[in-house]
């Protein structure tokens, strides 16, 4: 009867902390969350090296070694690529193109969500209705598809890609922010702030948006993760600009050299899982934002960081570990 | 505690704990009881004082990141949460008594026997504890089928008897949860309560959510089938009216605490605790002169860190400025009339 | 069947051949080899899908492999790697003295698929059908097309077939000998003869018999009436889908492909070190070059031009492009095996200065004499003061031009340019391309039976058009036009002297290398690959006999000589 | 016209500053081409006048809110008139009401968790409408009243309060806040939307304090929306009960509670726990459903529960009818007259 | 019942949008599709034949909506007209011969990636931070975060090219003539298995997680609670109770999802020479053969549309809560 397993308690918080804890959960989340932690870490590590492409990896990316196909080496650390160039160069300043044409995507694709999603739910009626028909269509029509028959018509470039993916990827996210503004609409505290005598445009930047930065947050992260994944299969297809230094890029001419059959592994493996790397990284932040919208998610976890993984049985029962007093 | 008869459950120094993030929400704090067969048991108390996690607790379906930290929760005789370890046969010995259901396999497939077939619980959310996909039917006949030995025909003809019951059109049975009102899915759950005729039935807080009228209702054909089947009722609520005119003993909860424990005649005319009488002050009567109610200044303490001692001193219109080191144990300061309240009734020698 | 001498092969009695070529297995036996059970996997060039749709019409310009040069047969092959003409459906021909008539003596012998006889009818039906039909297709369409050169085709004999020019005219030939024949009786009862699939073809080429047509290969095998004894040795040609040259490359790795056409990067480690029965030879045909819009100032300027010609390190180049399997062009803009006979042997004799060799110093000097003047962040300006600010499209899918952009714009920076790489579709780009609407660009090699069609193309007038108006697919689009062209253009084409010709070649060499109308970078290889698994008798570098690739659509006729040299494997 | 009177205090002479009349609502629902209507109001028609209260009781869904939100113009009337001042503003603010009308009337809602943005502190929160109605100029001013309106409502120390955010406060401070909210604007009128029912029963009684403080110290009017009768019979003045989105009965509170008149309140008033009487004595007359809103039938909404129905009662609605003083009601046990 | 005529006037206005798309789209670009498409057929062209094969590609002089009216009814007799890259045959030829394929690898592939995924994501959200949940899961995030084509080249290259265990390419073996036949079904499963294990490793990170949170908001509801009080066992409550109300939002996201598989089959399809619709696709941009492109994206859509359609019918029916509405 007696099971004295310790209880592994966590420490309260003082005060100023959990009122910013409050405010930004986002931010607090990837501080908590082991998975979301990691994967700032990683998507921060990725962001310096794009930032810092010149002085980590310094020179120009597409000088041509006079080598090709090199395995790692003391001059080259990841060999260098079919075209003779330096595969690290080529990483580090692929993840330049490769990351901005992620949040580039993102950011483009969530103000167009954001602003049609907080239309249609404020607004509602006939715009709501015409916003939504539109959402709907661009939610059901295949964005890669689309994206690949838009490319048809588009200028190659970087401008375009984030244009294009982000046309075809904010949709999704202007349906729940839409939701999200439905029922925030209805809150009584938009309706004090109307009795108030606050206007429509207020209540929107006051009331609404900030009620709705996980959200914005949290789909900004996912079409980050549409954005970096997407581009990549573009370049891997040839309908991005060639001559920029990309992963996606990095992958296509590693494909077109056939570095697969030379075995030539250093040609694909850093690109190829830098994108890896981010995406994962970002989905990891997102399973702590979704720790916010959804905190029954946290509640197991705080209980199993206190009684180990064991508290678990075959029939589910609430478990009972006493504590000494 | 009781020496007149045994009880049909005893809860003995319960605790219970949330395992938050910012730290242990001690929910439920040295907290004993008994129900006795045949008998309404209230537990009254404000929001949050922890009412609910009891009646989950006895049925060992609180939620994660709920843990026991402490007590014993003997049903017939039987820990509850030590099921685990406890032998079939005991089991059939002490709980079963001479009733047949479903075999038992292993000790821990016990904790799912002891379910619904002893004791049965209408939530505190009754609106939304019924699947929203499943017909009604099933939903009760699954109860069924699990713990006794019938077929499938057999089971719809006892849904079919429930349904009379709780006074439904058994055509009813065919229905999907939203296509009932409220107090209609309100009688099914009462009726899926009932299906396994259970020896203790929780109700917690079965009609807040609904009109005063529908309400009343529900509560006379609670209390009629009551009298029919004989099973105890341990009765959740915060509203003391309804639960003096409902119940025969009372315990009142306050901040995880049981702060006053007597028979419901006694709470009403008699308040020992000052809590007690702070909370019968805040209910204005329907009727008499219009008199001016104080209610009870400021808020319940904090669960995650609690103040030691007495936990209503903050608000207590009586505080005589003693200073209690540990939180007043209930003591008897009438026959069968338990308050904890030890700066003004003085310090109890046993807990 | 029975074979019986080497002379059954076909002879020519063409001026240009000095000797009579045979073909298929002329050296080794005396006899005519059975016939095998071997089916070779073909992956033809320009043909990369993953589903076919089927259609075997000559007429179109989305038939499927092996149409041209397969199912159906020209009168002569003009054998470009060899420098030979090789006769074919014809046995000889023959200029009239005032050069308008030209006349083909028909090979005996030689049946239609079906049976049927192949006849002089044939021939002239197809000129007809060419003639007649302004939607259908074909490369003897230039001669009887409205603004030809043909006035009419008659047929005196069944083995005769007469063409009668309506001017002097005699390059005019290669178009004609080019045009793959069809049956009249066969193709007289098709209503419209510019959208049948002819799915069903009959044909007098060696692979004839279409027998298998699946979502992701077909089969075509040999034709029973097949008119050059024991031929050809494999049973058939099956064609795989395939997605893109990278695919190809694991196929034959894999020993999926016998023949192929694709450009594999890294071909010697990627497939040949990974598969010993493959092998390559990438025999230099063309040229790829460099253009530099004409109507724009300075590229008006030859001199710029030629500076150029100076900037750009071609051995870098080659080595990014095709990891060294081309070799440097030089100023005749010939490529060596496209025009064997006809481009000079030594460059210098020309007796111009050299501007196709890395040289920076000297394009600088050049153009500091030629008083475009560096400013100070390094680029030059024209006369007028504009500075010498241009726009290199890149192209995207033409990896190996993405591969140098960045050396191209670093050279060509070095001389004071200032280069923004901008990148288009192919669509796009060739949007532009022939209407004039570009600064700069890479182009790649042009064919041409001669250097007459192949000068004529780069920088004659009659193919020139003003901005605005499309030209011809290759030809002129840089809007160059050196006056010094015509008189030898005329020359050539108003003699049917071989002698002559090839001198009048040289001195359009000579045109060429003084006014640099487009800037020559390298050859660009014919991508041959082929496996010896299951037969020999390949060309190759050690027995150049024919530039074998294999190619669907656009085919040349040069494919069918190797089609008919197989033999067992040794 | 007997409707206007029904609720009219017959001793008063001068308008009071709020009157409603014939107030309906219908909320359209239903698909693209449903023309279905859920009738939450109908003909609704009240007064009430500074340092008043009015109760307006009835059973979840019965309309009080929605008549509240037709008041504060968070929702247009399908029809009706409501007088303010002697000015029907449905007539001279079309569409939405001007700020100054927003000056004078305010509300305060159910959910003391929902009412307050939680991305904003509750000094913010409470500058807001001093800063909109311009009640004070300068920083300070505004300051200084917002600890001032802290303190009005029990909020003490204001400097603190003023700092903090909704989640830190409990339920009956964040339901003070609200009040002091509303008071920010200095109105003449609050319609208080259930404002206790959502809190801990020990603390009710002081937000109804506070409540009956301010109605005595700064003879501010009151609409109290409640389902509790008990918490409507011990503040408010007179009490209107509603069924269905009708005004079936109303009167002073003490007077209609002790003599309830329409079956219905007799009803209600019976099913209300009553500790004293225990729950087995007394017997609950009427069962059944509340009639759907959606397309009712007409006659009045109650006949189909009502124990003691007559034909007539399902097919017309009955007039309003007094019977005491300042006590009318709609039944057709007591016709008009 | 309502509720599907609502969606199906959804429906109905999307594959209009679609239409109208589909045939403006090319037309309005700058440019004449003509002369880009004619530019690659060889300088032996006259303009006498590119006027005539102007129109023959119904490049008419006529006003567009006239165009417009006779594409549409057109396309209802089943003619989407005819493919420049391949012509003279018909789109719809074309399209036919991949949409098997298409179906084929699709639907496989979606149909074990939903089954596996979903499996995966009941089991995990039952014993959250169990071992099986702590592995899985994130393997499986691991595993979608590379792009698709990069997993299908290092699928290929080992187990194709180094183990031999499967083909490498196409969708059967060549020596084997179509039909019913045992061999032949046999070659086609095995041509299958690389491409759709590469789809499946994609795709299943999407059903994990959308099934594992939607389980975790579901196991939190209120009915779980009660269907644990009531001893049910624990398959029970797992598959009755929570699985079927958590596959819900699964259905509204499969509709929407299937359009990203879709898309990640290009790559897929590109790197296994596999015949598929969007392979098509991605050759039809680079030939800007507009009438084969917008036959693709008419037919994907369309397709989507009625895949759509389909699952709202199935919701309703696994729903009865929308039935009402
Ligand atoms: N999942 C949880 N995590 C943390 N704390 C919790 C959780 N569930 C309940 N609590 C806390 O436990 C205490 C008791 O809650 P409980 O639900 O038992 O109260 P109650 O008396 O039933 O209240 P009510 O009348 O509102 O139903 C409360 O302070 C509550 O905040
Ligand atoms: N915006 C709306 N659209 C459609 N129907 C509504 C709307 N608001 C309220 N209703 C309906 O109008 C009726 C009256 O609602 P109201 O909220 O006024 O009732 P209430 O008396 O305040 O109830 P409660 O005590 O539950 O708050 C209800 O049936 C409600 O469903
Ligand atoms: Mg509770
Ligand atoms: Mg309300």
């Amino acid at each position: 009867m007696d099971k004295r397993q310790g209880i592994r308690d966590t420490k309260p918080k003082n005060g100023r902390l959990r009122v910013l804890e409050q405010r930004f959960p986002w931010l607090f989340v990837i501080v908590r969350h082991r998975q979301a932690r990691v994967g700032l870490a990683i998507i921060s590590v990725l962001i310096l090296m794009a930032l810092f492409a010149p002085v980590i990896a310094p020179g120009d990316p597409t000088e041509y070694h006079g080598v090709t196909n090199t395995p790692p080496s003391k001059e080259h650390i990841l060999g260098t690529d079919p075209l003779g160039r330096d595969e690290f160069r080529l990483m580090v300043w692929g993840a330049r193109v490769t990351l901005l044409v992620g949040f580039g995507t993102a950011a483009l694709a969530m103000v167009i969500a954001t602003v049609v999603g907080v239309v249609a739910g404020y607004f509602r009626g006939i715009v709501d209705d015409i916003l939504m028909l539109i959402t709907n269509l661009f939610l059901i029509i295949p964005g890669l598809v689309l994206l690949i028959v838009l490319s048809a018509y588009l200028h190659p470039g970087t401008g375009t890609v984030i244009l294009a993916l982000a046309f075809t990827g904010w949709a999704f996210h202007a349906r729940i922010i839409r939701a999200m503004t439905l029922s925030l609409r209805e809150k009584d505290f938009v309706a004090a702030a109307v009795v108030a005598g606050e206007s429509s445009f207020s209540i929107i930047f006051r009331q609404i948006l900030p009620n709705m930065v996980n959200l914005i947050v949290g789909g900004f992260i996912g079409t980050t993760i549409y954005g970096i994944g997407a581009s990549t299969a573009l370049a891997f297809l040839g309908l991005t600009k060639m001559t920029e230094i990309s992963w996606g890029t990095n992958l296509f001419y590693a494909q077109n050299g056939n570095a697969l059959l030379l075995g030539a592994w250093w040609a694909f493996v850093p690109s190829g899982f830098c994108v890896a790397l981010a995406a994962l990284a970002l989905t990891w932040i997102n399973f702590g934002m979704d720790e916010i919208t959804n905190p029954r998610l946290r509640a197991e976890r705080e209980l199993r960081k206190a009684l180990g993984r064991k508290f678990m049985q075959r029939v589910r029962a609430t478990p009972v570990r006493f504590r000494e007093r | 505690m009781d020496d007149r008869s045994t009880p049909l459950i005893d809860i003995r120094n319960l605790y219970v704990e949330y395992l938050t993030n910012r730290g242990p929400v001690r929910a439920v704090e040295n907290v004993s009881f008994a129900v006795k067969s045949g008998e309404v048991f209230g537990l009254a108390g404000e929001s949050a004082c922890g009412k609910s996690t009891i009646a989950h607790a006895i049925l060992r379906v609180l939620r994660p990141p709920a843990v026991i930290t402490g007590g014993r929760i003997l049903y017939k005789g039987v820990d509850v949460l030590g099921l685990e370890r406890t032998s079939p046969e005991e089991y059939r010995n002490k709980v079963l008594g001479g009733v047949t259901r479903k075999g038992i396999g292993s000790s821990a497939e016990l904790i799912e026997r002891y379910r619904w077939a002893e004791v049965s619980m209408v939530f505190q959310s009754a609106m939304n504890s019924l699947n929203p996909v499943v017909k009604i039917v099933h939903q009760i006949t699954d109860v069924l089928m699990r713990h006794l030995d019938i077929d499938r025909a057999e089971a719809r003809r006892r849904a079919e008897e429930l349904m009379e019951i709780v006074n439904i059109d058994k055509r009813r049975l065919e229905a999907y949860p939203h296509q009932l009102s409220g107090g209609m899915r309100q009688r099914i759950v009462i009726a899926i309560a009932l299906a396994l005729r259970p020896s203790l039935m929780i109700m917690d807080e079965p009609t807040t959510a609904l009109d005063v009228v529908v309400q009343k209702d529900i509560l006379q054909q609670i209390d009629q089938l009551k009298r029919e089947y004989g099973f105890s009722i341990l009765f959740i609520t915060h509203d003391l009216s309804l639960m003096v005119e409902f119940s025969d003993r009372i315990a009142i909860m306050y901040a995880g605490e049981i702060v006053e424990l007597a028979p419901a005649n006694e709470i009403l005319n008699n308040p020992l605790h000052p809590y007690t009488k702070g909370l019968l002050a805040s209910f204005p009567s329907i009727t008499g002169e219009r008199v001016k109610m104080s209610g009870i200044p400021g808020a319940p303490p904090n669960l995650l860190n609690p103040p030691a001692g007495c936990r209503f001193r903050e608000r207590c219109a009586e505080w005589t400025g003693v200073d209690i080191p540990r939180s007043p144990q209930l003591q008897e300061v009438i026959p069968d009339h338990f308050a904890a309240c030890e700066c003004k009734y003085g310090r109890a020698d046993h807990a | 069947g029975e074979g019986t001498t080497t002379t059954s092969g076909p002879t020519t009695s063409a001026t240009p051949t000095s000797a009579p070529v045979t073909t298929g297995s002329t050296e080794t036996s005396s006899t005519v080899p059975a016939q095998s059970d071997i089916i070779l996997n073909v992956t033809p060039a320009g043909q990369s899908a993953t589903t076919f749709t089927y259609n075997f019409n000559p007429f179109t310009t989305t038939y499927l492999f092996p149409t041209l040069a397969g199912i159906y047969e020209p009168l002569m092959i003009n054998n470009r790697v060899a420098g030979e003409l090789v006769p074919w459906l014809a046995t000889e021909y023959k200029w009239s003295d005032d050069l308008l008539t030209l006349t083909f003596t028909l090979r005996d012998g030689v049946k239609w698929s079906d049976g049927t006889d192949f006849t002089s009818a044939d021939v002239v039906y197809t000129f007809d059908l060419l003639k007649s039909n302004p939607d259908v297709a074909g490369n003897g369409k230039v001669a009887v097309a409205e603004g030809g050169f043909v006035s009419s085709v008659t047929a005196p004999d069944p083995k005769t077939v007469e063409f009668h020019f309506s001017k002097v005219y005699t390059p005019g030939f290669y178009d004609i000998i080019a045009q793959y024949i069809v049956p009249k009786h066969v193709w007289e009862n098709i209503a419209d003869p510019a959208k049948d699939l002819n799915l069903k073809p009959v044909g007098t080429g060696p692979f004839t018999e279409v027998v298998v047509m699946q979502d992701q290969v077909y089969e075509v095998d040999r034709n029973p009436y097949y008119w050059m004894p024991g031929q050809p040795y494999v049973k058939g040609l099956r064609m795989p889908a395939y997605s893109g040259n990278e695919a190809v490359a694991t196929m034959l790795v894999n020993g999926d492909v016998d023949w192929s056409g694709q450009f594999i990067a890294n071909i010697q480690k990627a497939v040949l070190d990974n598969n010993p029965n493959v092998h390559a030879w990438w025999p230099a045909t063309s040229v790829q070059f460099f253009a530099v819009n004409g109507t724009i100032k300075p590229f008006d300027d030859p001199v710029v031009r030629k500076a150029i010609g100076l900037c750009f390190d071609r051995n870098k180049i080659i080595q990014l492009a095709n990891q060294g399997t081309s070799d440097p062009a030089d100023i005749t803009g010939l490529a060596p095996a496209g025009y064997k006979g006809w481009k000079v042997e030594d460059v210098s004799s020309l007796g111009v200065e050299d501007w196709c060799t890395y040289d920076p110093a000297k394009a600088n000097a050049m153009l500091d004499a030629a008083g475009y003047a560096k400013g100070s962040d390094g680029v030059r300006t024209n006369k007028d003061g504009t500075p010498w600010k241009f726009e290199l499209p890149m192209v995207n899918g033409f990896t190996d031009w993405l591969a140098i952009a960045p050396t191209l714009k670093e050279e060509l920076e070095a001389i004071g340019f200032q280069i923004n790489i901008v990148n288009y579709d192919p669509q796009q780009w060739f949007g532009k391309l022939f209407v004039g609407d570009f600064q700069m660009t890479m182009f790649f090699g042009l064919d041409a039976d001669t250097p007459f069609g192949y000068y004529r193309n780069i920088m004659s007038s009659q193919t020139f058009k003003p901005v605005g108006t499309p030209t011809g697919f290759g030809q002129n689009f840089w809007r160059v036009v050196v006056p010094e062209i015509e008189p030898l253009l005329e020359k050539f084409a108003g003699t049917s002297d071989s002698a002559v010709q090839h001198e009048v070649a040289i001195e359009m060499q000579k045109v060429f290398a003084q006014n640099a109308p487009v800037i020559p970078l390298f050859t660009a290889g014919t991508f041959y690959v082929y496996s010896d698994a299951k037969v020999s008798g390949w060309a190759n570098a050690e027995n150049p006999f024919v530039r074998p690739m294999p190619i669907g659509q656009n085919a040349t006729s040069e494919q069918l000589i190797q089609m008919t040299s197989w033999k067992p494997k040794e | 016209m007997p409707e206007a009177q029904m609720v009219g205090s017959s001793l008063e002479v001068r308008r009071p500053l709020l009157e409603v009349r014939h107030l309906v609502k219908r909320f359209p629902v239903g698909g693209l081409f449903g023309k279905k209507q859920l009738h939450a109001v109908t003909d609704v028609s009240f007064t009430l006048d500074r340092g008043e209260v009015v109760a307006l009781v009835g059973e979840s869904g019965s309309g009080k809110s929605t008549t509240a939100r037709l008041i504060v113009r968070l929702y247009e009337p399908t029809s009706g008139e409501i007088i303010f001042d002697g000015k029907d503003i449905l007539k001279t603010e079309p569409r939405k009401a001007s700020l100054s009308f927003r000056g004078r009337v305010q509300m305060i809602f159910q959910d003391p968790f929902g009412s307050l943005s939680p991305n904003h502190s509750i000094g913010f929160q409470l500058e807001r409408p001093i800063r909109i109605h311009k009640r004070a100029r300068g920083e300070a001013a505004v300051r200084a009243k917002v600890y001032e309106l802290l303190e009005t409502a029990g909020l003490n120390p204001p400097e603190e309060m003023a700092r903090k955010y909704p989640f830190e406060l409990s339920g009956g401070q964040r339901q003070r806040v609200a009040i002091a909210r509303a008071l920010a604007v200095e109105p003449e009128i609050i319609l208080a939307d259930e404002p206790v029912s959502m809190l801990d029963v020990s603390i009710r009684m002081g937000v109804l304090n506070l409540m009956h403080r301010l109605k005595e110290e700064r003879g501010i009017g009151f609409l109290y929306i409640t389902h509790d009768l008990a918490s409507a019979r011990y503040l408010a003045d007179r009490t209107l009960v509603m069924y269905a989105g009708h005004v079936v009965e109303a009167g002073e509170s003490v007077d209609l509670m002790d003599n309830p008149q329409h079956p219905y309140t007799q009803l209600l008033l019976s099913a209300v726990p009553n500790p004293r009487a225990g729950l087995r004595t007394r017997e609950v007359q009427a069962r059944g459903e509340i009639p759907s809103l959606i397309n009712p039938p007409p006659g009045c909404p109650f006949a189909p529960r009502c124990p003691r129905v007559m034909p007539q009662c399902r097919h017309t609605m009955p007039e309003v009818a007094q019977v005491g003083p300042d006590h009318w009601l709609r039944c057709h046990l007591f016709p008009p007259g | 019942m309502r509720f599907l005529l609502r969606r199906l006037q959804f429906y109905i206005v999307a594959f209009i949008a679609a239409l109208v798309t589909v045939f403006y789209l090319p037309r309005l670009l700058p440019g004449d599709p003509a002369t880009a498409i004619l530019a690659p057929m060889g300088s032996r062209l006259t303009q006498a034949q590119i006027d005539a094969l102007r129109k023959a590609l119904g490049l008419g002089e006529e006003p567009l909506w006239k165009q417009f009216a006779s594409f549409v009814s057109h396309l209802f007799r089943g003619d989407l007209g005819v493919s420049y890259s391949q012509f003279p045959t018909p789109v719809t030829d074309v399209i036919a011969t991949s949409l098997k394929w298409t179906l084929l690898l699709g639907l496989t592939s979606l149909l074990l990636s939903v089954v596996i995924g979903h499996l995966v994501g009941i089991m995990g959200a039952w014993r959250r931070g169990g071992l099986f949940d702590t592995i899985v899961p994130p393997v499986s995030n691991f595993i979608g975060a590379f792009p698709a084509f990069f997993l299908a080249l290092g699928v290929l290259y080992f187990l194709g090219l180094k183990l031999h265990w499967f083909p490498i390419s196409h969708a059967a073996d060549h020596s084997i003539p179509p039909g019913f036949t045992l061999a032949y079904i046999g070659s086609v499963l095995r041509h299958l298995a690389m491409p759709m294990l590469v789809s499946v490793l994609v795709n299943l990170q999407i059903w994990i997680m959308t099934m594992r949170n939607s389980m975790v908001v579901v196991l939190a509801e209120d009915y779980i609670t009660m269907a644990e009080a009531k001893g049910l066992t624990q398959r029970r409550i797992m598959f009755n109770y929570a699985a079927r109300n958590a596959i819900l939002p699964s259905v509204t996201g499969f509709g929407i999802f299937l359009g990203s598989i879709l898309g990640g089959q290009v790559l897929i399809e590109q790197v296994f020479s596999y015949p598929g619709l969007g392979f098509q696709l991605v050759r039809a941009v680079g030939a800007r053969d507009y009438p084969l492109m917008g036959g693709l994206f008419l037919a994907i859509t369309t397709g989507i549309l009625l895949v759509n359609f389909l699952l709202d019918i199935l919701y309703t029916y696994i729903d009865p809560r929308v039935r009402r509405q």
